[in-house]
């Protein structure tokens, strides 16, 4: 085996046993090129079967290994074992979110939420014929793409205090997929009613942080104070519907 | 719920516009009668002259503007920052109207000093 | 579409932390957010202060007030006010960008443009309001 | 009791999904999916989506060009329904909100891709299979009623008298093993990838769908066609996108010579030309780089043997306009920059032509059970399967199941017969002494990434770009021993929540059913064609193999090769031609 090995501090919760998470220690090799993700794949491959944590894609973009690491929220395909030095790393489920077990968490909060933003292209009228597209020109397109990128990862929402305070807030990620579709010269509905609430934008006091954790740099942060602009406008010029 | 609701957007606009008139008059404020002049760095103005500069109604209506604003700024951040770090999420309807009732009251002062 | 999770589905009841007082000294970004909005409360004080100087000017007690003012205390007061409402200028300026989105043509006017735009108009209502404190004096 | 109950939540899922909501809405549908559906592998896709739009296009060139990429092994009808009805899929996509590339004028943008004579290929800059399945996946929000089991892991197929009734799932955040009964079953569970070593497939594609159909007694069919991509990185196996090269990037050997020249794919040329060199099919690509291996002239590393990919003279501008994720990839995954670095890359498993067998309307030879997207096998990808063509595959065809499968419900009415209950019953039995250890001495027993090894390993070696009967032979033998160890694997988890390991070990058995039919088919068929390369019989060989190997699984769990016929419409097999 390898002679340089990291020790990996990884946080345990076994709903049966455990009345709290654990820290449990592990020993993994210390490879250039290893990411969190694979010394955790180690860990359950090699040391201890019983570790549960979710992953798939393993190139950062199927949102599934957001982790909570030496405090930070990170994908933990996308983070070095070696940004650590000599370690050791601690690994803690995303911070803000119910623990189903280890290192997974309750995500069925956060998709309601998704949900509740109308995410898809409202129109009125008649569908058109299955023939043409819409016409959208790149500038157009670029006015939303950003609001696009997002992989539904939810560090944003382990990152922002207002949501870990108040689990109701609709947070950054679902804001920014309702502007996503705000911004989209094909869509037809500015989504006021679901978005003009205190625990909805009203409830960002511009911390940043989702921003800034962000890996996908969706700017979500940019996306509420945004809409502010938009909320507030409307409700003083009725007549500037978007 | 929905009163506040309603409310909401008016109280960020006034944050919004108090943030900005705060931030772009205060420092220079405080800066000349806060520290240069107590220091005597500068010189105090005469009465008169700091009579005359609030004299044109005009002034003074812009000058109470000013300061609700910066006043209502202050406010809004004090609530939820308030709320934040101590954990007053619960109590916000009462935290809301003791800051903002309190930049109303500064702005009475204000119009009753000026007018 | 919605998640189905049949009724009798009782899963093991999942772990939810405790509030965490001490947030905000987790990460330095949180507790430059936290400094960021405290200033409000010198932003509150330095409104008071200027209040107490009309009011001396209008009963015409400036000399009392410039006692006052000069109270070793007082200054120390007035210089964390000035500390703290420089960076609120600072912080809120620059973050003016994300909420205005100026776009000409197509093209996305870029942040630091703004944020430009913003510092210079802050230098040059300082200097008109400095001037007109201090012309005639 | 659910109408239609969809087993996989990517591209063919929800496809199948929003086809039934909106044309049955009487009808109940349920989509489950041992992810949530957003997880799904289709987000990986980056390169596009091909459907004819063009005027200077035509269907009968998309035809043709997949028909000859495919070595002639497609059937030309499922083409011909592909290749008409993809342009409308991905305009209804477009409807949708998919956020496509656009021409300055408002159009939406096409690519050139590998294989393709046109320019036809549309694409969401390089992340066209994440904006598909988001886009998917939110428009299926707008319909409440679409019942979702997330994270429910589904462990057989109810079959009782060559007819479907339901599966049977696990849910993981409860551990509990419900029967789930249905009136019309969809298969769409995607690839095989992970059971080789070296793949662009995600953790979740290890051929489930593949092995429930196998095990009920579907066929499977051409299961020996594995697609290598000739440019995957090392170490990760994360794929760098076709979109590279069809945007300019070169392949180079050690010499920094465009090697591809050598092995009749054309002459190069300094801006790419269609089907030609870089632009070649994947096979021939992967093929290539065999040979230069053998030559002594590629680039050793840790990882083993790579070439080059070289984009640097398209400059940073262009690749951030083009491809920004591969730029994203190999700053974070390779520590390199493309517009300044050369990459490394070597050919790498990354999708299977073969899967269940099915008709044009996704049906099997089970009644009721339906099957589409990459765990099918319409026959429309042939001995190779063309760059972007699989991504209007799970639509068309995710779309033409949930059809089928609603019809179907439609017209059987009758309640559910007890076989749901009892064979629940018995899996939930089966499945809790494997969880408890009761089954096998949990101390002993072998573990379960150690036998996953040995598979990935068994199938690289037998079954990889080249392959000879003998190591195929004995691979056969391997793999029926690792089935059986397998069945005594130690799980050491016995927690009800979440117990990942408890799945992981289902997914090996899935995977070594797949494994095994993958060498059976490869060890049958005596030419080479496509993907199938085999060193002992180096010619195509129209006269007995223009056919389709049809696998079953034999009583005693070994799997039994069949040969069935090619479907040739308007297209007769000719010579594959590239760069000429
Ligand atoms: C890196 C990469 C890039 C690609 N790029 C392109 C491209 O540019 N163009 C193109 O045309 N094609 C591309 N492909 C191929 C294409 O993405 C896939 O073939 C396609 O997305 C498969 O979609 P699917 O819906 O069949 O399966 P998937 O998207 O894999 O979905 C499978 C679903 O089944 C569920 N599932 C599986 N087993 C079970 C079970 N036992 N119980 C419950 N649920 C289960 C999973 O949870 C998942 O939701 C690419 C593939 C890869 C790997
Ligand atoms: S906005 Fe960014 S951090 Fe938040 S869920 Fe989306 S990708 Fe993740
Ligand atoms: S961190 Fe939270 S408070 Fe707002 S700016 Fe981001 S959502
Ligand atoms: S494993 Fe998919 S984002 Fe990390």
């Amino acid at each position: 085996m390898a002679a340089e090995t990291i020790r990996l501090d990884v946080a345990r919760y076994r709903p049966e046993e455990d009345a709290e998470p654990v820290l449990q220690s592990y020993e993994v090799p210390l490879r250039p090129d290893w990411a969190v993700l694979d010394g955790l794949a180690h860990i359950k491959d090699h040391l201890d079967g019983t570790l549960s944590f979710r992953w798939s894609c393993r190139m950062g973009i199927c949102g599934s290994c957001g982790m909570d690491v030496d405090g930070e929220p990170r994908l933990t395909c996308g983070t070095f074992l070696a940004e650590y030095g000599a370690g050791p790393v601690r690994i803690e489920p995303l911070k803000g979110f119910p623990v189903i077990r280890d290192l997974v968490v309750d995500i069925d909060g956060f998709l309601a939420k998704l949900s509740s933003v109308r995410p898809w292209l409202v129109r009125e009228g008649e569908e058109p014929p299955l023939t043409a597209e819409y016409a959208q020109t790149p500038a157009q397109l670029d006015a939303y793409k950003q609001y696009s990128m997002c992989i539904n990862c939810m560090l944003c929402y382990s990152a922002c205090p207002v949501y870990v305070l108040d689990p109701d807030f609709l947070g950054p990620a679902a804001i920014a997929l309702a502007q996503r579709y705000n911004l989209d010269s094909r869509d037809m509905d500015d989504r006021f009613d679901v978005l003009n609430l205190e625990e909805a934008v009203w409830g960002c006091t511009f911390v940043g942080d989702c921003t800034r954790v962000c890996p996908k740099h969706v700017d979500p942060a940019e996306a509420i104070q945004r809409y502010k602009v938009t909320a507030a406008l409307r409700s003083v010029l009725p007549w500037s519907g978007r | 719920m929905t009163v506040r609701r309603r409310l909401e957007p008016y109280l960020w606009l006034l944050f919004s516009g108090g943030g900005v008139v705060a931030a772009l008059t205060l420092p220079v404020l405080v800066l000349l009668f806060g520290v240069l002049m107590p220091l005597g760095v500068v010189a105090w103005p005469s009465a008169a002259h700091l009579r005359a500069l609030v004299d044109a109604p005009l002034v003074r209506g812009a000058v109470v503007v000013a300061l609700t604003l910066c006043l209502f700024h202050a406010a809004h951040r004090i609530r939820f920052t308030s709320e934040e770090l101590l954990g007053l999420r619960r109590w916000d309807a009462l935290v809301a109207v003791l800051c903002y009732g309190a930049a109303v009251a500064g702005g009475v002062t204000a119009i009753t000093l000026l007018f | 579409m919605t998640t189905a999770r049949p009724p009798g589905h009782e899963e093991a009841r999942p772990y939810v932390r405790p509030r965490d007082r001490w947030w905000f000294a987790r990460r330095r970004s949180l507790a430059v957010f936290v400094l960021r909005e405290l200033t409000s409360v010198l932003v509150a004080w330095t409104v008071a202060y200027l209040l107490l100087l009309l009011g001396a000017v209008a009963d015409g007690t400036t000399e009392r007030f410039a006692a006052l003012a000069a109270r070793p205390w007082m200054v120390a007061l007035n210089v964390l006010a000035l500390a703290a409402t420089a960076f609120h200028a600072v912080t809120f300026l620059n973050l003016a960008p994300k909420a205005t989105v100026v776009r000409l043509d197509g093209w996305r006017v870029p942040a630091w443009m703004i944020q430009g735009g913003n510092h210079t108009a802050w230098l040059a209502v300082s200097a008109l309001l400095a001037y007109l404190v201090l012309r005639s004096s | 009791m659910i109408d239609v109950l969809i087993v996989g939540g990517g591209g063919a899922g929800l496809r199948a999904a929003i086809a039934v909501a909106e044309t049955a809405p009487e009808l109940t549908v349920a989509v489950v999916s041992k992810v949530y559906p957003m997880r799904s592998h289709t987000v990986s896709a980056e390169g596009g989506a091909a459907g004819v739009i063009g005027i200077d296009d035509s269907l009968d060139e998309h035809c043709y060009d997949t028909v000859s990429g495919g070595d002639w092994l497609c059937d030309q009808d499922a083409v011909e329904a592909f290749v008409r009805e993809a342009p409308r899929e991905l305009i209804q996509l477009e409807h949708w909100g998919c956020p496509w590339s656009r021409e300055p004028d408002g159009r939406v943008a096409v690519r050139p891709f590998g294989g393709m004579k046109r320019l036809r290929t549309w694409y969401a800059a390089d992340k066209t299979g994440f904006h598909l399945l988001h886009t998917l996946f939110q428009t299926t929000l707008r319909h409440p009623w679409i019942r979702r089991y997330d994270e429910w892991y589904v462990t057989s197929l109810v079959v009782d008298d060559g007819r479907v009734h339901g599966v049977v799932a696990l849910d993981l955040r409860t551990g509990r093993v419900e029967a789930i009964p249905a009136r019309a079953v969809v298969l769409a569970t995607g690839g095989c990838g992970r059971v080789f070593p070296f793949t662009t497939n995600a953790a979740i594609k290890t051929g489930d769908g593949m092995a429930l159909a196998y095990r009920a007694g579907a066929p499977l069919k051409d299961m020996e066609f594995v697609q290598y991509h000739p440019t995957g990185l090392p170490f990760t196996g994360i794929l760098i996108t076709e979109a590279a090269r069809a945007e300019g990037g070169w392949l180079l050997n050690r010499d920094g010579y465009r090697y591809l020249q050598d092995y009749d794919l054309g002459t190069p040329t300094p801006t790419p030309k269609l089907r030609s060199m870089e632009l070649g099919p994947r096979d021939r690509l992967s093929q290539a780089f065999v040979h230069e291996q053998d030559k002594g002239r590629t680039i050793d590393t840790p990882y083993g043997p790579v070439v080059h990919l070289d984009l640097r003279h398209l400059g940073a501008a262009k690749i951030d306009a083009r491809i920004p994720f591969v730029r994203e990839l190999c700053r974070s995954y390779q520590n390199l920059d493309p517009a300044t670095d050369l990459i490394p890359v070597r050919p790498v498993v990354h999708y299977m032509m073969g899967g269940v067998h099915t008709d044009l309307d996704g049906a099997t030879t089970i009644a009721g059970l339906y099957a589409a997207g990459e765990t099918a096998c319409v026959s429309i990808n042939g001995a190779n399967r063309l760059g972007s063509n699989s991504l209007p595959e799970i639509l068309v065809f995710g779309r033409r199941a949930g059809l089928a499968a609603a019809a179907f419900a439609r017209s059987h009415r009758e309640g559910e017969p007890p076989a749901v209950r009892s064979q629940g019953d018995d899996e939930r039995r089966r499945l809790e002494r494997a969880r408890d250890g009761s089954s096998v001495g949990s101390s002993g027993g072998e573990r379960i990434a150690d036998l996953r090894e040995r598979m990935q390993h068994t199938l690289e070696g037998a079954a990889g770009i080249y392959r000879t009967g003998d190591a195929l032979a004995k691979a056969v033998d391997t793999l029926a021993d690792l089935c059986e160890r397998a069945g005594e694997a130690r799980v050491e988890d016995t927690s009800a929540t979440f117990n990942t390991e408890l799945i992981t070990l289902l997914e090996l058995r899935a995977m070594l059913d797949v494994a095994r039919t993958i060498v059976a088919c490869a060890l049958g068929r005596e030419e080479s064609r496509g993907a199938h390369q085999r060193v002992d019989f180096p010619a195509r060989d129209d006269d007995a193999y223009l056919a389709h190997s049809l696998v079953h699984r034999a009583p005693d769990g070994t799997p039994s090769v069949g040969l069935m016929p090619v479907t040739i419409t308007c297209w007769p097999p000719g010579e594959r031609v590239y760069g000429r």
